[in-house]
């Protein structure tokens, strides 16, 4: 199956509406070791994604380069310019691929999308952040079958293989004792905003 | 923490109109229209000084924007950092030809973004260069130094990295300089109450009644330790000790006292803090040159304090010591 | 309202070592031990300017002792006049055998003290004149304009005076030069909170979580109307409102605007008050001098804000923008 | 009967007693419209007035000096400048008078203490301020008998006499709806320490 813009849009859509329950429960846990903003700048960024015309758009990497634009012009928090470089990194890819990703290429895209993550926060897998709940669905799709359900298992069980582990990159690092069994709230918010996606095949 | 605002999602953009009606040395563009700049546009053949970060820490960061200081500043949202376009809206604007030093604190979002505007400045021949203030003590241990978040030392960092510049050394001697007082510069702060963003209808932490946090970051991350409030002269003993363990000035030695207040101390309690500290330095033998006592770096309304030490060498307090003048700081010719 | 001190009853006196020891520039001294002036004597032949007041109000009194602006300050206990012998230590470190203006705010323990001191003075042949700073507007009707109390125009009052005495006028000129600068003055503050006296266990009066209180003295007293927290510009309205009914100045005129923090309001709101101030006064053909936004008179960490206005003539502009430096504000040459 | 300095230092321990029961009291009736002070300070004041080695002193003149001194070194506010004013012309006269103040001529002097306070205050009977009762004191002992009991009900006449009219100096002034059935905290202040003063003949 193709990925049109009305699935991405659909995506960014579901995303949205999620993040609407979630918002204070990622605060919630972005509180206990960092500023507690991680919901609420989330909301505003897929707010201002939500208002991209993504549907309308000339093509997958179009769009993809649309919602980049607004989650940067929204923010420049880590997690929100992380979310706006996979963006960026979904549009190279699909503009390399004549926009067209078939839902085979979806774990390739994802690896892409988790390099450009760990290069642009100079963190790396094992640092308990998004990049190993994106390493972990990379991995997940590309052993198949690439569907979004299979995404939304791999970023959970990532978030509980990680749940024990102490956070390595952030003021977090401070307090090995306190991250040990506290959830990375990025990997939260990837992990909550997938499972209310659309159950649909990527 | 009841505020004066209108629309809080408008808190950046009028805030920024406010600060260029009243300054007109300043003016407020880029493409973004989040930088801020001098109205007279960078000396050429001087090295630029851009700096930026999440706003809610007046004068931090804008504030510096000024001559013998910082030419450019890119502006984020309240507690967040600046995004891409702002601070490559700096560093062109802060761009006199001899390239730009990128000097701010040492924040994920503040650096991802500044790494990709500074790729972007790479595409426009426009050379950079990236020191990041990273002085807080307490944000990392001092094995990873370089993890360490940036705190009001940045301002230290400002004045000597801007005298470079202003001297007319190259990119990499204002690099050079800005790492030195960098290395040279250790930060610790203690905050009694919390302060709330425009955008929160709750403060950002919570803290007890008798309680203070030595520490604490400056959005309100957890510090090193809570206890009940302390009399000033055992909070300045506390924060002093650590630093000097740190940064261990021997007798004889010429250091830079910065006692700054987050927001809501009064000016009269950090003088009886800085009592302290200048009587503790005397005590050991260390004098204070250029003491710094004033609200430089704040959290909003937050309660507390912090104290930079900045150890000199002849190079240093020659940097530190040169005119410079911005709308909240001002060292006399 | 959790304070950095020590023993709540050496408050003022830690301050006074600590600013001394920040501020070379200033001494400390007197039989009171609580007059600070210049480090270098009053100018021979200068008119001296001496004023005073309780503390609690840093930048006010003590931090405008400066270049062109005052000689010495007489220092009370928090939110208290000075006694007499400050306040005659102060004449004194002001007189340059020129004689000596006392410039201070309108409240009933301060004049009484300044007259007692005035009084001893005249035995030691200090020529002295007084001149009241009497600015706010909330504090009486315009009909017993004499009976208000000073708030933050004093600090252009100093700034008037100061630039005055540099000149070389006389003591009759410089008094005249410093009333006419409190004619063209008005001023008028809003409280969002209350602040704590250090010696207190509780706040100085109380407000609702979502009121402030339009017109409230700046130790407390009830102003003119307590209503629902309101917008910014809705605030800057009212203030800017009454000031304008007062001074009435015409399309044309020139004015200084002074935004003032009363403690803990950050510096970003104070900047949203004045981007509408300066629309409200661009609407009114009102031109903007040497606008001023910042902490210049405090009442500790009370939140709140007040707006000065002066109306300038030519002889007023040249005053206000003659050069001056003190630790908390410096207008270059 | 001619008052000695052991008759004054009662007086002061006995006021200092009473200013510590009241303290909060006069604190609330100046919050009404001034600034909440008013028990504090004259707390304050009236503790460095007991420090001093009042019956120790030369004379009657040299004892109520230092007290007056004692005040002046300790506030700079406006009662308490008023209180060190009243004190320092209790130390005139009783200079004037070779250091003999006698019961009956405590009207004669207690209206001098009021001339001088109402010169240094700017302020005049009418106004609804320590004057008054000051006036009211002064009236009453010089009507005799002079005792501190007649004193005390001056003090308090005066007080019932003032309440109901309107507050004419001060920020009080502000509000004459508000002062209008308020106490002055002055006023209120010279009634209470009194009225827990010695029961002696002054
Ligand atoms: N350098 C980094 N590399 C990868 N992920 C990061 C990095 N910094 C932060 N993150 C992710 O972002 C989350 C925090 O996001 P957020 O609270 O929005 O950022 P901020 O620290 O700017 O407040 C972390 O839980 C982590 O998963
Ligand atoms: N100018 C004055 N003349 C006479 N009495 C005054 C004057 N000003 C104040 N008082 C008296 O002092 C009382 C207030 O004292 P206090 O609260 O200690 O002074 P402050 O106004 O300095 O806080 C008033 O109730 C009044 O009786
Ligand atoms: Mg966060
Ligand atoms: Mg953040
Ligand atoms: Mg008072
Ligand atoms: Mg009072």
């Amino acid at each position: 199956m193709t990925m049109t813009t009305h699935d991405l849009a659909g995506f960014v859509a579901q995303a949205n509406e999620a993040v609407q329950q979630e918002e204070q429960r990622l605060n919630a846990a972005d509180a206990k070791l960092g500023d507690g903003d991680t919901g609420s700048m989330l909301r505003r960024v897929l707010a201002a994604m939500a208002k991209v015309d993504v549907a309308g758009a000339a093509g997958l990497s179009e769009a993809a380069m649309a919602l980049a634009q607004a989650a940067m012009k929204e923010t420049g928090s880590s997690l929100g310019t992380l979310v706006a470089t996979a963006a960026m990194t979904f549009a190279k890819e699909a503009k390399a691929a004549g926009n067209r990703i078939e839902a085979d290429d979806m774990g390739r895209v994802v690896s892409a999308m988790c390099d450009a993550v760990a290069s642009r926060g100079r963190a790396a897998t094992g640092d308990k952040t998004v990049i190993d709940s994106l390493d972990a669905i990379a991995r997940a799709l590309s052993a198949g079958p690439a569907t979004l359900a299979g995404a939304e298992r791999a970023a959970r069980d990532a978030l509980d293989a990680f749940r024990a582990l102490p956070c390595k990159v952030g003021r977090a690092r401070m307090f090995p004792e306190k991250s040990t069994g506290a959830d990375d709230p990025g990997m939260l918010a990837i992990a909550l905003l997938l499972a209310q996606g659309p159950r649909a095949e990527a | 923490m009841k505020k004066l605002l209108n629309d809080p999602s408008a808190y950046v953009e009028e805030m920024l109109a406010g600060l260029v009606a009243a300054h007109p040395e300043l003016t407020l563009g880029g493409e973004s229209g989040r930088c801020v700049a001098l109205a007279e546009p960078a000396r050429s053949g001087k090295v630029g000084i851009a700096t930026g970060g999440g706003s809610g820490h007046l004068p931090l960061f804008t504030g510096y924007v000024g001559q013998g200081l910082v030419d450019a500043c890119a502006i984020g949202n309240v507690f967040e950092g600046p995004g891409a376009q702002s601070c490559i809206d700096a560093i062109r604007a802060a761009n006199g030809g001899a390239g730009v030093l990128c000097l701010y604190g040492n924040y994920g979002g503040d650096r991802m973004n500044f790494d990709m505007a500074c790729e972007m400045a790479g595409m426009e021949d426009i050379a950079c260069e990236t020191v990041l203030g990273a002085d807080d003590v307490a944000s990392a241990v001092p094995e990873s130094a370089e993890k360490r978040r940036g705190v009001a030392g940045i301002v230290l960092l400002y004045k000597a990295a801007g005298a470079a510049a202003e001297e007319g050394r190259d990119l990499a001697g204002v690099a050079k300089a800005a790492r030195k007082a960098g290395a040279a510069t250790r930060s610790i702060g203690v905050a009694l109450s919390p302060c709330r963003v425009p955008t929160a209808d709750a403060p950002n932490f919570e803290i007890g009644a008798d309680e203070m946090e030595m520490g604490m970051g400056i959005h309100g991350e957890p510090g090193i330790w809570r206890a009940p409030l302390a009399a000033a002269d055992t909070v300045a003993d506390e924060m002093l000790d650590r630093l000097l363990a740190e940064l261990s000035p021997g007798r004889g030695s010429r250091v830079v006292p910065l006692v700054n207040g987050l927001g809501a101390t009064p000016l009269e309690e950090l003088f009886i803090l800085y009592r302290r500290v200048a009587e503790r330095l005397a005590d050991a033998g260390i004098t204070p040159v250029s003491p710094l006592v004033g609200n430089f770096v704040t959290s909003m309304e937050m309660a507390g304090a912090s104290l930079s030490l900045m150890v000199l060498d002849d190079e240093l307090e020659a940097l530190i010591k040169a005119p410079a003048s911005c709308p909240f700081w001002r060292v006399a010719a």
